[in-house]
């Protein structure tokens, strides 16, 4: 579903439009993610990689629609496709990548891997591989931010399929309840693993939501400006003390579930090739791009410029975390606890 | 002051509470306090810090887990220690690993409290002791007071802590009146305390398990056998250099835990003792617990399963019977 | 709320009104239930009861109307409140007063008590001592049943407060996927044990169920006739293989969250005596009782022989279980695994 | 016949599905079978037999334990075993209890597998060794293969039984190769393999840990050495006369286990042995498990903390060095 349907938007401001340089940054987040991932997935193909890596290709304009409108001092919780929330976020792209290559310089110093990237200075609460567990921890961090009382906002990114786990409904009703400033965003791209979300989806995600009362919008996850805009609401009325509000976007995942699918299906299949060709066509990036080239925002040059700069960025990060440590295996035991401490 | 265990408790709450704004209380029922520890806190400190929520214990212990790290004290009352189960997800996937999966950028100062145990005929579903677990995730406290100086000063320090804890009440009886010292009273983590010095055999006995360990050692020095009875209050820390200088110069273990046999704190502190104290052992390490099975209703049957003064002696003398002819 | 709206009812039977028979039986189940209960709250506070009880004084006309559309061979799940549903269900009054009081004549042998009657022989799959609990097991269930392609029915009883448990979420998506025969019916009996819902309960509950497009009615849980007839047409749809249905029952525990409440809250209070007393008003035998008398259905005789003969089964009852023998206590270790099977 | 562990896996469902059409499975992506294990059931038996379902383990451990009531075979995949964190309610407060909560009205025939352990850098939200809780609940078979044949033989068991079992293999590696029986390959719960007989030390290993236990015997030998190597099997009913008889024999125990040590079952194991077996001991017991961490991404530190055949060796050599000079 591409329709972007507004139930209510009490408290909503005016719908603006992101200037040229927000647009400018939206296409660059986007392709840093893109690229990024692309080069994950060469290195986990090649072996280079020690565990498992899930991707977000295809699904960017989430993330980095929804994260463009948050500071650091916003808080975010992600799953395990969650490169893409990290980089959205602000996270540090060096950091992940020795993260994922199991170094020392890792964000989490080796410690968490690909599905545990996280940030506390940036306000990414971490990657979770546990289907669902962000959406707690999202509201937790909530209603912090309401004690706290200064216009600090919480997100919460989930798959369609976390959307059938139940914690889904009790922390609708908290954060209702509560008038939480947190904002639900539902990426559905359409699987769960190799199952169709349909088959294992009854309803309307967004439907769930909205049998709370809350604010409930569904938009083209393939479109980062419609992302934007609805997200730019959805964060205005939590920083102003409106409430919850929840976001379901629509996209696809490219990749498969996770990058050694292949191997472990040995020749399964749950969809076809024409559909992954025909959600390409609606590619978040090159649909931007496209756009930027025909509004005249940018032309070529000013794209192969971003291009070149991400290059070089992931470039350096490959380096850096190549170049990193071993981490330090003492580790394990010695953070289990704050030491001398309670 | 004497205070019961419960009281205790929501004296250390209010306590901390008025000494950290940023100590945040909730749970099922908590204005009014179902169990009573918490009565008053709510009138005292009002909504945004003591709040009832709905009923969803996956979402109380997941949101534990972002508050905390949100920069708040959190104490949430779980009620019943086989609600665990229900919020469990978040326990064992979240709140004992995120320290080190983030490599240490978080701190979880997290404080769960829960009343466990039977002997009020509560049925299978409201009376386990549902620690082992908790001890098996590594990375959560788990602490066990079985006084009311201990509740308070164990939970005070819990409280003012950066890591997850469990605090475990016994459920539902408010426990006996017991001295609590003045002042800002504070019990440090992995003390174990000696409730009474014997000669002849130690008696680790955990939480709601003190009082019948000491009634047991009571009729044993009747008949002539000095048992030390040793409260090991945390059993995540752990002091094992009490429990082995005990046992080194006892020679012979009981544990009493009112938990499940298999895998449960008996068999750790059993274990723990015949790999770092098997020198000092002159006979076999005796386990008195709750046999493997779920708490029966009928106080008949479940009086049966609990560990109890009685099968303490027995276990006791079956020990001493190795190395001393009765007198 | 009593007010009764029936959003969806696919395959639903003609509407019917129960035969004078069907008024007098209901009737007379209610007031076992009521009777057996007063009985229980008397004895509880004598302290002549072992463990804690739970009463559905009130609320009757839920479990009575319900469970009249259903057979042995149907299925229900219960709550920590289950004694009503218990005896609607067809459940054996003697076996469960000795339950209550710890006899090996007991329903469970002395080893559930108040908060575990079940008899499956019965399909009364077990009153339960966790919140929402039942749901699941009802799902189940009705999975069971469904495989079995006979025309059972599966139902589950739960609270307002288990409502918020997001299992409700969980087994409303799997039982609407399924095409599952099952009813859930929410009572609302506005609290959580002192928590009043509105507190803790944002939006409504039968909205829930509507996300999911399942038929939902809502019902005066204190009309024993119009719980009849909304739960007939969703019992009726789920045998003739339309699926889930969902039934919100407005009512009103008369007693405390449990018989000891007064010594627990040691004066604490959540809700007035007036509140108590309105409702009162609405009792639902009394109700009934009116109703058929004016109706000239039946006489005061025939509702003082009723009176009679249900005051006689509920002192037979408890003559049966104070007669009973001590339950056995070794019957824990014998009973945790079905012997000499793996 | 030669079959990978997962395969034997699959064998064995396809045989008793065959066998008894009361027998469902369902779980999270059991159609395509994204662990391997459960390829081909659902072309071979259908929608009805095996079924895909929403992500929700609440719901799913919960409505095994409505199905079996409902007269079904119950067999759930739930891929990984810290997702029972996720659907614990319905074990710890239903499955393991029900049937004495009801007087033994109930029976519950549900057979959930999970794969469990380290060593794939899954990281701490996919490498836990999630048993010793379920060992401590009662009322809940625990069975830990470790190869083709027995994974075979212990599934068909547990599927044909009349309890709840937990069927834990080793996470994601499909396993050795292994010979299996022809014909209706049973496997009894309770009962103890000597994988390799010995004379100077009882080396108890569970589940993957049974290989390196074997390679730790090899060099052991080449030392001159004599370990005998056990494998349990199933950790609940354990086998503690096969534990003990070897006990008596050797003088020594070192329990091998992939579960956190801190109540796990090697805590278990060393417990019963320390109580029933301490006449038997020469030395202390020595647990070689995982210590009491969440599990490091990091090869290398993921490496460090799970139990190896390098680990096993120095603590078989660190006991018989208490009653032998080597040669
Ligand atoms: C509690 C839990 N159950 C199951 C899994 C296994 N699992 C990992 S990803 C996944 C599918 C998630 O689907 P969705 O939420 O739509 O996210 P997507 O992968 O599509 O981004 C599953 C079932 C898990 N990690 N955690
Ligand atoms: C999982 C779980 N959490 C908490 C409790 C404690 N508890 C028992 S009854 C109850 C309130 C239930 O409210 P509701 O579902 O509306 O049922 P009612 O008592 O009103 O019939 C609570 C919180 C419990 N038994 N189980
Ligand atoms: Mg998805
Ligand atoms: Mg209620």
């Amino acid at each position: 579903m591409t329709t972007e349907t507004e139930d209510r938007a009490p408290n909503a401001r005016e719908v603006t439009e992101p200037s040229t340089e927000e647009l400018l940054s939206l296409y660059e987040r986007m392709l840093l993610v893109r690229r990024t991932e692309e080069r994950l997935r060469d290195d986990s193909a090649a072996g280079r990689l020690p565990g498992a890596v899930h991707l977000y290709i295809g699904e960017e304009a989430v993330a980095v629609g929804v994260c463009a409108h948050l500071s650091d001092r916003d808080y975010a919780t992600s799953t395990h496709r969650g490169h893409g929330h990290f980089l959205a976020k602000g996270g540090d792209l060096n950091a992940m990548m020795a993260e994922i290559w199991a170094k020392d310089e890792g964000i989490c110093r080796g410690m968490g891997g690909s599905m545990h990237v996280a940030d506390l200075s940036k306000g990414i609460l971490g990657a979770n591989g546990i289907v669902g567990a962000g959406l707690a921890i999202a509201t937790g961090a909530a209603f912090g931010a309401k004690l706290d009382g200064d216009g600090k906002v919480s997100v919460c990114f989930f798959g369609d399929g976390a959307a059938n786990q139940g914690v889904l409904m009790e922390n609708l009703n908290v954060s209702t309840l509560w008038g939480l400033p947190l904002v639900f965003v539902c990426e559905n791209n359409t699987f769960s693993e190799f199952t169709p979300s349909r088959e294992v989806t009854a309803g309307s995600i967004a439907d769930r939501a909205r049998a709370f009362s809350m604010p409930t919008v569904e938009v083209d996850g393939n479109d980062v400006v419609a992302v934007w805009r609805a997200a730019g609401e959805a964060v205005d009325r939590a920083r102003s003390g409106g409430g919850p509000s929840f976001l379901e976007a629509h996209t696809y995942r490219i990749q498969g579930h996770f990058e050694a699918e292949a191997f472990v299906l040995s020749g399964g299949r749950y969809r076809e090739d024409g559909e992954i060709a025909a959600w390409r066509e609606k590619d978040p990036i090159a649909r931007l791009g496209a756009k930027l080239l025909s509004t005249g925002v940018a032309g070529d040059e000013v794209l192969a410029d971003i291009e070149a700069r991400v290059a070089g960025r992931v470039e350096d990060a490959v380096r850096f975390a190549e170049a990193g440590s071993p981490a330090d295996p003492e580790l394990a035991e010695a953070l289990m606890f704050v030491r001398g401490e309670a | 002051m004497e205070r019961r265990l419960i009281q205790a408790v929501g004296d250390a709450l209010a306590e901390e509470m008025r000494r950290d704004p940023k100590v945040i209380v909730y749970g099922e029922d908590v204005e009014l306090s179902i169990t009573g520890d918490m009565r008053g806190l709510h009138e005292t400190f009002g909504h945004d810090r003591v709040r009832n929520t709905p009923i969803c214990e996956a979402t109380l212990t997941g949101m534990a887990v972002g508050l905390a790290s949100a920069g708040y004290r959190v104490v949430v009352h779980m009620m019943f220690s086989n609600f665990f189960y229900t919020g469990m997800d978040a326990i064992g996937n979240q709140m004992s690993k995120l320290r080190l999966m983030t490599g240490g950028q978080v701190e979880l100062p997290i404080t769960i409290i829960a009343g466990y145990g039977g002997g009020a005929a509560n049925a299978a579903q409201h009376s386990d002791s549902a620690y082992p677990m908790l001890m098996n995730l590594g990375g959560i406290n788990v602490l066990t007071p079985s006084t009311s100086a201990d509740a308070k000063g164990l939970l005070k320090t819990a409280i003012r802590g950066r890591n997850p804890s469990f605090f475990l009440e016994p459920s539902g009886r408010g426990g006996d009146l017991g001295e609590i010292p003045d002042g800002d009273h504070l019990v440090p983590l992995g003390v174990a305390a000696i409730r009474r010095v014997g000669a002849d055999a130690t008696v680790v006995a955990i939480g709601r398990m003190v009082k019948p360990a000491l009634s047991a050692a009571e009729s044993l020095a009747e008949q002539g056998v000095s048992a030390e009875v040793i409260d090991p209050r945390t059993l995540v820390p752990f002091d094992d250099a009490a429990v082995l200088a005990s046992v080194e110069k006892t020679g012979h273990l009981v544990v009493v835990d009112e938990a499940r046999e298999c895998c449960g704190a008996a068999s750790q502190i059993a274990a723990v003792v015949a790999e770092k104290g098997f020198s000092s052992l002159k006979g076999p390490v005796r386990r008195v617990t709750t046999p493997n099975v779920a708490i029966p209703y009928a106080p008949n049957a479940e009086a049966r399963v609990l560990p109890d003064a009685e099968r303490i002696t027995a276990a006791v003398l079956a020990l001493v019977g190795h190395d001393r002819v009765p007198a």
